[in-house]
């Protein structure tokens, strides 16, 4: 049996993965860590908890994988990935049907779409002046004074939204503190923002051609208002895993897997990908 | 005769309406009658009137209209009505349009005239390229000839053929129009307290809407009903609005601005409709009388050069006129051309001390608190000692 | 005595001052108080009126005035005037520091800068634009992710001993920058001075905007962290007041004012008889 | 960057340039001291440099100051400087950077630049040039003439619009006598427009060479350095003879088998203007993949000549009315933009588009969304829509870019393997 780990050091959290391979690919365990000041070790952190986590020493793993906007310094990945490959691969593995990913994570929206192997087609990220990412969010539920684990239980109790106009998150701090001052309630304010998100991140999601299936990932599809409010701007439903957030350790993991697999000849894996390039 | 309160509603409806209702009304009793577009400001109506047309202006989808599928043509850093007039033809609001008309304007604009051209193939989509050069004197033989181009593609798809009475006529009508329409700018310089920006506003922009002759009696109508009207004067400071010559402020926004203690005495919103100073010679070649007229007496605006001229000289005149005692710049967010022209603008009343604000605004708008406090402070800048 | 009171009913906090009614210069601030704004800016408005009633140790009734600035000056239906919090700002810092002809007003949400005559009375001011990470809820977020008290910014921010800058003007791509400046190793002390570094920069550049003359006062929440104020020092070279109530001087402002135009109003109904 | 040694351009065309670049700098700095030659600043873009070439004229190009201010990272200050005195955040960063210089009083040199004896503005579809023109004209106190030319709104020009715009060469012509004192030399003028005939013949060799495997430069970080010559020599002996140089050393290296990298990986076509002042970094990102661009419209700023068109010495005036009119990017519609691309990714080869969105500059940049969805859903040629600016260093965030660039290539790559298998 075949060890290999994916970990995804993301902006506020930090996932690992760590994957099996006999026969099929199987996950052995997963870990959570918050990202924090110090980026080199959360990514340990993260690593060490998931080997903890499958009750293996960590020298049983046979190849990490990195990706998230902190690979460049994770020193012990073997190889790193950017995670827009990572989560159209972790989403094709927990979903072979999916045919388009929407990740929305905390600094960047991504719409991709993907192949039958999950290999990526085609894939936009967010406008520089319309970030309709997690921060956006989590700003919002700031102005508003409110945990960022409330927002979406509360903006489904909204019975009339609030019309925000822009996803510029100056712009909307002001939006809502004038709804407030006009006694507007507080879930039909943050169901305006989350309508405002989805609505934004349909036109991202329209630069790729959405084909169903579509799988949401990041950190954001644990907010079930999120969810909502784009499967309804969609008009249909999308798959939303349990794993979500950790697509992209898990796609890593794959790739992992894949790697150390001899018969899967990249040449992905080149000198400058290793640890510390790019900087 | 309804009340002219009503008057005021029915032309705002008439703005809202997305659906273009009262356009295609004019189409079912025009049967075989093409309807032209044009984005937004010195078209030449009168050439499209006289081909049996019926020039609609087009200024964005203002806020009653999402952006769906816009926002991925047309990235960051462009501004609204770009974007919500192709979304318009994207989500088959524009299907009463045979053609629409752009001309030179912005990079942005000139962009979207092509990019209209892919999207919608069975559309009649040109582009009128007006000088920028009107100090030389080839300038009016080449919009003249610019305008017999257009003149051909007119008849092409099924203009009734443009003849000189046509021309003349059309040229009397439009004169007649925006003679209505400068009484109704001095009747409100004069008496602000009784004809509010917004109310001169609607009058206007439903014009965009009717064909020409039912625009000249609505304003006839508006304007002796105006006469006697009362009402008593507030104690507000006058100024003169500059910047949204083309992307047009939502309407609460313009009221905001009175509300917060402002008579709007004259203002550019799509430069009145009026393009010309005076009125467009009759006699001799109307085709050459329109090409003149907009090459050496059009109103100044952003997006007309004309250095024997220059616009911050049109606006220092504005302001003498219009006894005003400050100028709000209102500009639309990304609109290069109005954020250029703030710089001479600024430093031309700088030099005459006449004070001035900036406001930006989008088509989307719907809380104005930031612009609230902004001009009132403005007002009590000047009211307080 | 009669009073007058100042209400400044901001995004975050309601503050309340009382003045005496034509108070010689000097006598200023006769009671402050303070309450956290909530959806209801009156009760906010009435709280820290009575704080400030009770810190003064005088009577509801004395107050013949009020005056409201600030974003919820609407809201507060007891009011005699409401006054926006710039040209509340300008009157309160000029009455503080006599020298002062342009206040930097860095809030909670937006950083303004005013230039304003020898009496208080704005002449131009300017707020951020919309791309601009220079509001106070920018270094509390960014404090919140460095995993730092909001109280130890200003300390930390002077032991910097090189500052990263943040260059990017969107408050979204400036939170992104941080984040790569921690994976990059940086120090917590480098970054935040960085932050106020360039918060300086751009307020700096607003004060150019409205015309830089005389001292500047700096004031609203921010004017309590050390980092900014000797940033802002550095940058401008000139004297950078501070107020010890940096946060009250709108109100202060207002309650000017409002004594103001109380004094015109009756001077005004001593004439009517002749009239 | 562990291989940036390969981002080096390998070979002595750049020092050459360097060196001819200099010495119009030497020039500029003559007119400013002694009053000698006449200085005139113009547009890069579908410019008429022949005409002042029949007048011993000196050009000033406004464009090439900004980039280099960018590319030094020296831009920042003059933008903050014009936005002080009211330029807005949406501007176009090249009119604040050359403005804020002026206020300023800085020269991307040091050396010193001329007061423009005439601001003569090519309009050539850049309305924003219009504004620029006229307010360095206001801020310099200087005489300013518009050359209006009608856009490229049909496939063609129309005789009308030739006729328009061969009238207001001549007025020039009258106008340049009187401000310069100078005659016009007409038999120049047709020498200057036959050099450029042979540069453009030149240059468009050039381009031709990087459709062979592997390109023996890159038709987008390498092509912008060949392009100053092209702008300030266009109509020289000089001009000829450098970019006669250029040919022979590209020649050279096609003859070897000598690419940019040793092993070219990809081959690339770029929409829009670079982002000057992380030139090199950009440039960094696309190297660590050993992708080559083989093509840009960018490069077609200055005049747009690969597919065959020439300026005519036999009718110079309407030789110099066509280039302005036709044969240069800024002038032609978007579709004939679109167009253009396609032929780049057709004939020159290409995997893929990167399209570089850059704010300051809506002519480029205005429907690139419209753009995307036609290159890659009716032609289905991978495209990367990425934005920043060209010169403003405020709005390019390094990390973001790196990230969406390799994810780009990633992809790439794993369709490149399975479409060999």
């Amino acid at each position: 049996m075949r060890i290999a780990a994916g970990v995804d050091v993301g902006s506020t959290q930090t996932k690992a993965v760590v994957m099996a391979e006999n026969g099929g690919k199987t996950i052995l365990a997963r870990a959570l860590v918050d990202t924090g000041a110090n980026v080199r070790k959360a990514a340990e952190n993260a690593f060490l908890a998931a080997c903890h986590n499958a009750e293996i020493p960590a020298t049983d793993v046979g190849f990490v994988v990195g990706t998230g906007y902190g690979r460049y310094n994770i020193s012990f990945g073997n190889a790193q990935l950017t995670e827009i490959s990572c989560h159209a691969r972790g989403a094709h593995f927990v979903c072979p049907t999916t045919r388009t990913v929407i990740d929305m994570g905390g600094q960047d929206a991504k719409a991709i779409s993907v192949g039958s192997d999950g290999q990526v087609l085609d894939f936009v990220m967010n406008d520089k002046c319309a970030a309709g990412t997690g921060r956006f969010l989590a700003n919002a539920a700031d102005v508003m004074g409110i945990g960022l684990d409330e927002i979406g239980p509360l903006s489904q109790r909204s019975t009339r939204p609030v019309r925000i106009a822009t996803v510029c998150t100056v712009f909307v701090e002001s939006d809502i503190l004038s709804y407030l001052a006009q006694g507007k309630k507080g879930e039909d304010i943050m169901a305006g923002v989350h309508l405002a998100i989805a609505k934004r991140t349909l036109s991202l999601a329209r630069r790729v051609s959405i084909e169903p299936d579509i799988t949401m990932t990041g950190g954001v599809a644990r907010n079930l208002g999120m969810v909502r409010a784009l499967e309804q701007v969609l008009g249909t439903k999308m798959q939303v895993s349990p794993d979500a957030h950790f697509m992209g350790a898990i796609g890593a993991a794959v790739f992992a897997l894949e790697k150390m697999d001899q018969s899967f000849e990249s040449s992905t894996w080149r000198p400058e990908h290793a640890a510390g390039s790019g900087h | 005769m309804l009340t002219f309160e009503r008057t005021f509603e029915q032309c705002q409806e008439l703005i809202a309406d997305l659906s273009f209702e009262r356009v295609h009304r004019w189409k079912e009793q025009h049967p075989g009658a093409r309807v032209i577009g044009y984005f937004p400001v010195y078209a030449p109506v009168e050439i499209i009137h006289a081909a049996g047309m019926l020039p609609v202006g087009l200024n964005g989808g203002g806020d009653r209209l999402d952006i769906q599928y816009a926002d991925a043509r047309f990235g960051s850093f462009i501004c609204s009505i770009i974007k919500t007039t192709l979304e318009m033809g994207l989500r088959d609001h524009l299907k009463v349009f045979d053609g629409i008309l752009f001309s030179s304007i912005c990079d942005s604009a000139r962009n979207l005239c092509f990019v209209m051209k892919r999207n919608f193939p069975d559309l009649y989509i040109d582009f009128l390229h007006l000088p920028h050069n009107p100090s030389s004197t080839a300038s009016v033989d080449f919009l003249a000839s610019e305008y017999h181009r257009l003149i051909k593609e007119l008849e092409r798809i099924g203009g009734k053929p443009v003849t000189e009475a046509g021309l003349q006529q059309a040229i009397a009508l439009y004169s007649c129009n925006r003679q209505l329409i400068r009484s109704l700018y001095t009747f409100r310089a004069q008496k602000p307290h009784l004809l509010r920006a917004w109310e001169s506003y609607v009058l206007i922009r439903a014009g965009h809407f009717m064909p020409v002759e039912e625009h000249n009696s609505l304003l006839e109508e508006s304007l002796k009903q105006l006469s006697q009207r009362s009402g008593k004067p507030r104690d507000s400071i006058r100024v003169v609005v500059e910047g949204a010559f083309c992307e047009q402020p939502p309407l609460d926004l313009i009221k905001l601005v009175e509300d917060a203690g402002c008579y709007v005495v004259d203002d550019d919103f799509v430069i009145g409709q009026s393009w010309f100073v005076e009125d467009v010679p009759v006699g001799g070649d109307p085709v050459f009388a329109l090409a003149d007229s907009y090459v050496n007496r059009a109103v100044y605006s952003s997006v007309r050069h004309d250095f024997r001229a220059p616009r911050w000289e049109g606006l220092a005149e504005k302001v003498k006129r219009s006894k005003a005692n400050a100028v709000l710049f209102l500009i639309a967010k990304f609109c290069e051309p109005a954020y250029f022209d703030y710089v001479l603008f600024k430093k031309k009343l700088e030099e005459l001390s006449v004070p001035h604000l900036l406001l930006e605004f989008e088509e989307k708008q719907f809380t104005f608190d930031r612009v609230r406090t902004e001009v009132e402070t403005f007002v009590e800048s000047l009211v307080f000692d | 005595m009669r009073l007058v009171a100042g209400i400044d009913c901001g995004s975050g906090f309601t503050k309340a001052v009382l003045v005496a009614q034509n108070g010689s210069p000097g006598s200023s601030i006769l009671g402050k108080g303070r309450a956290k704004s909530g959806i209801n800016m009156e009760d906010a408005a009435r709280t820290a009126l009575t704080a400030a009633v009770e810190d003064a140790s005088v009577s509801r009734e004395q107050i013949c005035y009020v005056a409201t600035t600030g974003f919820g000056r609407y809201g507060v239906g007891f009011r005699d005037i409401q006054i926006t919090e710039i040209t509340s700002g300008a009157r309160g810092a000029i009455y503080l520091f006599p020298g002062s002809r342009c206040v930097l007003d860095i809030g909670g949400q937006s950083t303004r800068a005013i230039s304003m005559s020898d009496s208080g009375k704005v002449r131009t001011f300017k707020t951020n634009d919309k791309c601009a990470a220079g509001s106070g809820m920018f270094i509390v977020r960014a404090a919140k992710y460095l995993e730092i008290s909001i109280e130890d910014v200003g300390g930390l921010s002077l032991q910097a001993t090189n500052p990263q800058p943040i260059s990017s003007v969107c408050a979204v791509l400036a939170e992104s920058e941080i984040i790569n400046h921690v994976s990059a190793g940086v120090s917590v002390e480098n970054i935040l001075r960085g932050i106020h570094d360039s918060l300086a920069e751009r307020a700096v550049g607003m004060l150019k905007r409205v015309g830089m003359q005389g001292e500047v006062t700096l004031i609203g929440g921010v004017a309590l962290q050390a980092g900014i104020v000797k940033a802002l020092q550095e940058k401008l070279g000139v004297k950078v007041n501070v107020p010890p109530d940096c946060d009250y001087v709108c109100a202060l402002g207002a309650a000017l004012l409002g004594n103001k135009r109380l004094a015109m109003k009756e001077s005004l109904a001593s004439m009517q008889p002749v009239s | 960057m562990g291989d940036a040694k390969h981002t080096e351009y390998r070979g002595s065309i750049h020092q050459r340039q360097k060196e001819l670049m200099l010495k119009w700098y030497e020039r500029l700095n003559e007119a400013a001291e002694t009053g000698t030659p006449p200085a005139i600043s113009l547009m890069i873009s579908g410019n008429c440099v022949e005409l002042l070439e029949a007048f011993g004229a000196v050009p000033i190009y406004p464009e090439v100051n900004a980039l280099q201010l960018a590319i030094r990272h020296q831009s920042l200050e003059p933008i903050l400087a014009a936005e002080e005195i009211g330029y807005a955040p949406d501007n176009c960063a090249y009119v604040k950077a050359d403005i804020g210089c002026y206020l300023k009083g800085i020269t991307p040199t040091g050396s010193k630049l001329p007061k423009p004896d005439l601001v003569l503005c090519n309009f050539v579809g850049c309305n924003t040039y219009v504004k620029w023109f006229e307010h360095t004209a206001v801020l310099t106190n200087s005489k300013l003439y518009v050359l209006d030319v009608p856009f490229l709104r049909e496939d063609n020009p129309s005789q009308a619009d030739i006729d328009y715009v061969v009238r207001q060469l001549k007025e020039l012509v009258s106008l340049l006598e009187q401000i310069t004192g100078r005659q016009f030399d007409y038999d120049r003028f047709v020498e200057a427009v036959r050099c450029s005939a042979q540069v453009e013949d030149l240059w468009s060799q050039i381009k031709h060479l990087a459709r062979r495997s592997p390109s023996p430069f890159d038709a987008y970080f390498d092509a912008i350095t060949l392009m100053g010559p092209l702008y300030v020599y266009r109509g020289t002996p000089e001009g000829v003879e450098f970019f006669r140089a250029a040919l022979e050393e590209m020649q050279a290296k096609v003859a070897i088998g000598q690419g940019v990298y040793d092993q070219e990986k990809f081959r690339l076509v770029i929409e829009g203007p670079p982002p000057y002042p992380y030139f090199r970094a950009f440039r960094d990102m696309f190297a660590k993949w050993k992708a080559c661009t083989v093509a840009s419209t960018y490069s077609t700023v200055g005049g747009l000549w690969e597919f065959g068109a020439r300026h005519d010495p036999d009718h110079p005036f309407e030789a110099v009315a066509l280039h302005m009119l036709a044969h240069n990017v800024t002038n032609r519609n978007y579709l004939q933009r679109y167009e253009q691309i396609r032929r780049y990714l057709e004939d020159w080869n290409a995997d893929g588009l990167i399209i570089h969105f850059v704010k300051s500059c809506r002519l480029f940049s205005a429907g690139q969304g419209d753009m995307r969805d036609y290159v890659t859903k009716t032609l289905g040629i991978p495209t990367l829509y990425i934005e920043s600016d060209l010169e403003d260093p405020r709005y390019f965030s390094e990390a973001q870019t790196r990230n969406r660039v390799d994810a780009f290539f990633e992809a790439l790559e794993h369709s490149k393997l399975t479409a060999a298998v």
